[in-house]
């Protein structure tokens, strides 16, 4: 039986629905060391600014139960230095790459976007609107996203498809009442995808010393203690939803992927379990397909929002 | 390049209390090891723990290479249980080896508790490639607590023994065993240990003119360079090279780049 | 040294700061058979309504990475059964009781307070303003929860304020974008103290059926895996309520319950995982004990909050 | 009363391919359990898994009991992978018993699976406590895995194999099994194995007029009845006494109070 895991997210043609999430998988050469990247139905770069970041000061990690917090801060290299000093490789290696990016500003997301696509950095956008790691947990009360208010969402996101033709996705908090309603926000403003979920808002105190154990105070949780809450806002947003989801959220493994797969996600993104076990993109890779197999399924896309209710 | 392997557990053993030594069966990646690099092991299926845990090579053999490791937390009470025979899955090498200097005269080795672990290896390939036999500070809590003294012994090192509580050797910090080899321009100093320990040598080394590196310890998650959790502030100026990252720049650092007013 | 680990929760005073997390604990029976139960600063009774309720179908009940995800549907025997057959129980023990209610009203609320308060069923209420699991997924889209609208919030707590002299708790949900909101409100309606955490909504697929595993579809997750998530709501409160908060969330260890106390829990209730270890909150207050002597900490009240950021 | 023990592993053998049988030494327990009653076990330390498991009693002794398990999943992976000396803390006993009643002519056991898990204390029970012997249909997928013969021939009883490929036995399902021995109103039936397996055995026996008692199974956390997450739907007309908990009001059920359609 021949298996077709082929898919389209927004525009962009996967070869099949893994992606890895940004953050998770730098700009993929560390990686390309235990697998063939270029195996995968794109590489997510890791959030790029207009300028270099160097993040928030250590520690900026900390594992917790079937997770890990993070509040990194987005360090990257900043665009132009991904043009020249990663970008070629991902090329040669014939990556299908998705660019996520990072702004201040509606305009800053836009320029971004102009110039990933004036250079070929990417072949689809993924806008980060809900990093929980740029504020100061000591002033930001709650933290305030863009991601969270879905208003700005919708302009955020005009800003960008006017500034690009390539595909956009639009990556949400889970930090909502309602995240079907940003995902609407971000499909009336013209977005091709949305990306769910970006990390939960969460924090961890060491009762020894007394004082939180990241310097931000507060970061993002992510990693398989947060899988339930990503299929479901991924079901929950699908039933809404015109345009397709790249769902992420904890995923291990194929049987993980299709939880989301089923929920409604046309794609899927590995991340922190990436870290943990470099191998598993492809891993999942192969359970895809193995799965269509067991099952029946000649293309991937008829599983896509099938489960029964 | 690092591998993904796994690995048999030929041994594990308590060597001191709560202190173990874990030899496994892993030629591919010892055959590409050095002195100062480490591994991360995937301690057990199932998402408890969620995250490998990085340890140093204590020694690189043909076949294999041994950790020493102490008891933690979660993940090495986890390993401590493990016996001979079962398997680990293993990730390495990863990290910069220690560098290795002709010109210097004298190679001091400072341990402070299991910060003993990767001077063995480092002991074997000064004595092997640079042909000088290093000299070692080796500090504990406790008379108990100082290892591998007779490997050192065996490598024909003059071994300096300091503890917190004056039980064994010279009474005080591993930085006063240092000063007490009166170090100079000659010397490189090798350090491993906790973070306080590391400044304090280094302001020795600093004040001494002894060059000095430091093999740190940071929080991991991929130990390959990725995600950029484990990184420590340097004095570099440029704003986004300020973060260096342990596993991949590291372990190994001059101590001279560290920000260590930080810490 | 002597250690005081009495607090004062809103007007309620417990000899520990422990007590249980609504649902995980029943009416205190069953526990009691592991350990003695009065020993706890508080027992906090399952939800109560004015009528029995069956709760959902099966399944309910689900293992996630370090947590679970439950759709009991707030199965309870009724407020009247309540008083008639557990009350004697904890009444007999010499239990401090919180009495947890559930209504579908202010007015059902206002009922529950005033019954419980009249037959000194309770020392203290807890109004269950957040559960997710009394909504069908297949209609409620992303869940609408009084606690999710600060206004129905307050208009709730005065009304049952109104109704009883008892200290009322007000328990929040984290599914919201920033629980200060919340919290503010109930302390505007007159609320003596906030609980929180209630669950995180999600839900879980079984890839090989293709069906929900739970029959309500979502449900709530609980237990270690939300534990960050937990600590960073009660500190974001903390920062700015005048009243107490109980902080609850993955509390499996005396360390992790000084997380919360660290982080502005006045006191703190060990839910999910005394399922798995039925003597945990006895230990957590032992541990309590152990860490105040350990720190030299004569009163635990001085530890609220007392994180050095 | 349940208690909370550390017990010691006796022996934890592979009977059959990804079946095992674990005995604990565990007297307090053992002392105060019956056949039908189950036990949670904490597979290990850490939250993976987070729940305990339950395991019926396959054969209570005088120092402990032993539980007879299929490989499911993460839990009993990793259960298998234990050994003798070590130690698990388990929850005990929980549930119901089996209930015996001497005014029945005829006792038999139907087994599907891993379900002849309580049979081997039952059968035990019925021999001891009623005089009686039971006979027994013992269901499975394939021969290898017809579980626990030699204890019922042991027994004296009448053996009924039922094989779904026909290996072994009769081919065909449990519930035909249990028909070739014809069972009547002077008959009790105990059921232990899948849900479809249980609707249709109490399909026979309530055409036959036989009483039929069943084991149930259900995702549990707390397995003391506290939770309310192990429900299954009863036939009772009080709307809130629907939902039965097999932990504390099972596992063993008189079938005719489970609402079979739901299933
Ligand atoms: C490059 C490197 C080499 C190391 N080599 C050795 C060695 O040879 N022998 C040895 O005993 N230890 C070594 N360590 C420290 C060792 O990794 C930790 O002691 C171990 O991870 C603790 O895990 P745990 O689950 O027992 O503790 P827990 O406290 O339960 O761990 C919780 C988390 O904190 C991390 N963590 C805890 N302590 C440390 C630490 N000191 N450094 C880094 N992360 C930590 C863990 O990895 C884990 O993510 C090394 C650390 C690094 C970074
Ligand atoms: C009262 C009772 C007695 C039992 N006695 C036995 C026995 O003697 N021998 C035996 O092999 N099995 C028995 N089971 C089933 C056994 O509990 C499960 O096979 C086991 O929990 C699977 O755990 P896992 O981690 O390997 O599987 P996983 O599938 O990884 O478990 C995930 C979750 O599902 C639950 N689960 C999975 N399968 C079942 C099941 N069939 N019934 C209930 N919960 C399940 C687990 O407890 C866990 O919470 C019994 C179940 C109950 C309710
Ligand atoms: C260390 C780390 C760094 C991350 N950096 C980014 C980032 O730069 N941009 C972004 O959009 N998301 C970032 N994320 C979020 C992930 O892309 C992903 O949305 C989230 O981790 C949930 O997936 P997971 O549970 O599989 O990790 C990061 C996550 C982690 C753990
Ligand atoms: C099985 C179960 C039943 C619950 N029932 C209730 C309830 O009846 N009323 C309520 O206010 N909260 C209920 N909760 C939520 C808990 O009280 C608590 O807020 C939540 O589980 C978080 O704490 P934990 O992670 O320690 O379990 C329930 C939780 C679980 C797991
Ligand atoms: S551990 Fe990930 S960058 Fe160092
Ligand atoms: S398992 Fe909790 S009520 Fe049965």
């Amino acid at each position: 039986m021949s298996i077709s895991l082929r898919v389209n997210l927004g525009g962009l043609e996967m070869k099949n629905p893994v992606t890895v999430a940004s953050g998770t998988f730098a700009y993929g050469e560390e990686y390309d060391q235990y697998f063939d990247i270029s195996q995968l139905g794109a590489v997510t770069v890791k959030s790029l600014s207009l300028r270099p970041r160097a993040g928030n000061p250590p520690p900026r990690l900390v594992e917790t139960p079937a997770g890990m917090l993070n509040a990194i801060g987005l360090q990257n290299v900043g665009i132009e230095a991904y043009l020249k000093d990663k970008l070629p490789f991902l090329r040669k290696k014939g990556c299908t790459i998705i660019g996520n990016i990072y702004g201040h500003s509606p305009e800053e997301y836009a320029q971004l976007a102009q110039r990933l696509e004036a250079e070929g950095g990417a072949d689809a956008i993924e806008a980060n609107l809900s990093c929980p790691n740029v504020h100061d947990a000591r002033t930001a009360r709650g933290c305030s996203l863009v991601a969270q208010n879905p208003e700005l969402v919708r302009q955020y996101t005009v800003a960008i498809k006017t500034a690009t033709r390539l595909p956009v996705f639009v990556k949400l908090s889970p930090n909502v009442v309602d995240i079907v309603e940003s995902a609407v926000a971000a499909q009336e403003g013209g977005a091709d995808a949305v990306s769910l979920i970006n990390t939960l808002l969460g924090m961890g105190i060491n009762p020894e010393t007394r004082r939180p154990i990241l310097s931000n105070i507060v970061g993002g949780l992510s990693g398989p203690a947060i899988r339930p809450v990503a299929v479901k806002m991924v079901w929950d947003v699908a039933k809404h939803l015109k345009i397709p989801i790249l769902g992420m959220g904890g995923i291990c493994t194929a049987s993980d992927a299709m939880q989301f797969i089923l929920a409604g996600a046309r794609a899927v993104a590995v991340g922190s379990y990436v870290f943990r076990e470099p191998t598993a993109p492809m891993k999942i890779v192969q359970g895809l397909d193995d799965y269509c197999r067991r099952h029946g399924v000649a293309d991937i896309n008829q599983l896509v929002g099938a489960m029964a209710v | 390049m690092p591998h993904l392997a796994d690995c048999r557990i030929m041994s594990n053993q308590e060597i001191a209390p709560e202190h173990y030594r874990l030899t496994l069966h892993a030629p591919q990646i010892a055959a590409e090891s050095a002195a100062g690099q480490f591994c991360m092991i995937e301690v057990r299926p199932g998402y408890a723990p969620f995250l490998r845990r990085p340890m140093s090579f204590e020694r690189i053999f043909n076949d294999g290479f041994s950790i020493l490791y102490r008891v933690q937390g979660e993940g090495t009470r986890l390993m401590a249980m493990m016996s001979s025979g079962q398997v680990l899955n293993i990730q390495g090498p990863l990290g910069k080896p220690f560098p290795l200097n002709p010109t210097y005269q004298r190679h001091i080795l400072v341990a402070g508790g299991i910060g003993i672990a990767p001077f063995p290896a480092l002991g074997d390939a000064i004595v092997r490639t640079l042909g000088k036999t290093p000299e070692i500070v080796i500090a504990a809590r406790t008379e108990r607590l100082l290892l591998c003294e007779k490997d050192f012994r065996q490598m024909g090192c003059r071994v300096h023994f300091v503890t917190d509580d004056g039980s064994a050797g010279e009474k005080g910090l591993a930085s006063d065993g240092l000063l007490r080899l009166n170090p100079g321009p000659d010397c490189v100093v090798y350090a491993c240990g906790p973070m306080p320990m590391l400044k304090a040598v280094h302001a020795v080394c600093a004040a001494r003119g002894a060059v000095c590196y430091a093999s740190l310890e940071a929080e991991m998650a991929c130990g390959d360079g990725v995600c950029l959790g484990c990184v420590v502030e340097s004095n570099v100026e440029v704003e986004y090279e300020r973060m260096v990252r342990v596993c991949k720049d590291g372990p190994i650092f001059d101590t001279r780049i560290i920000r260590w007013d930080a810490y």
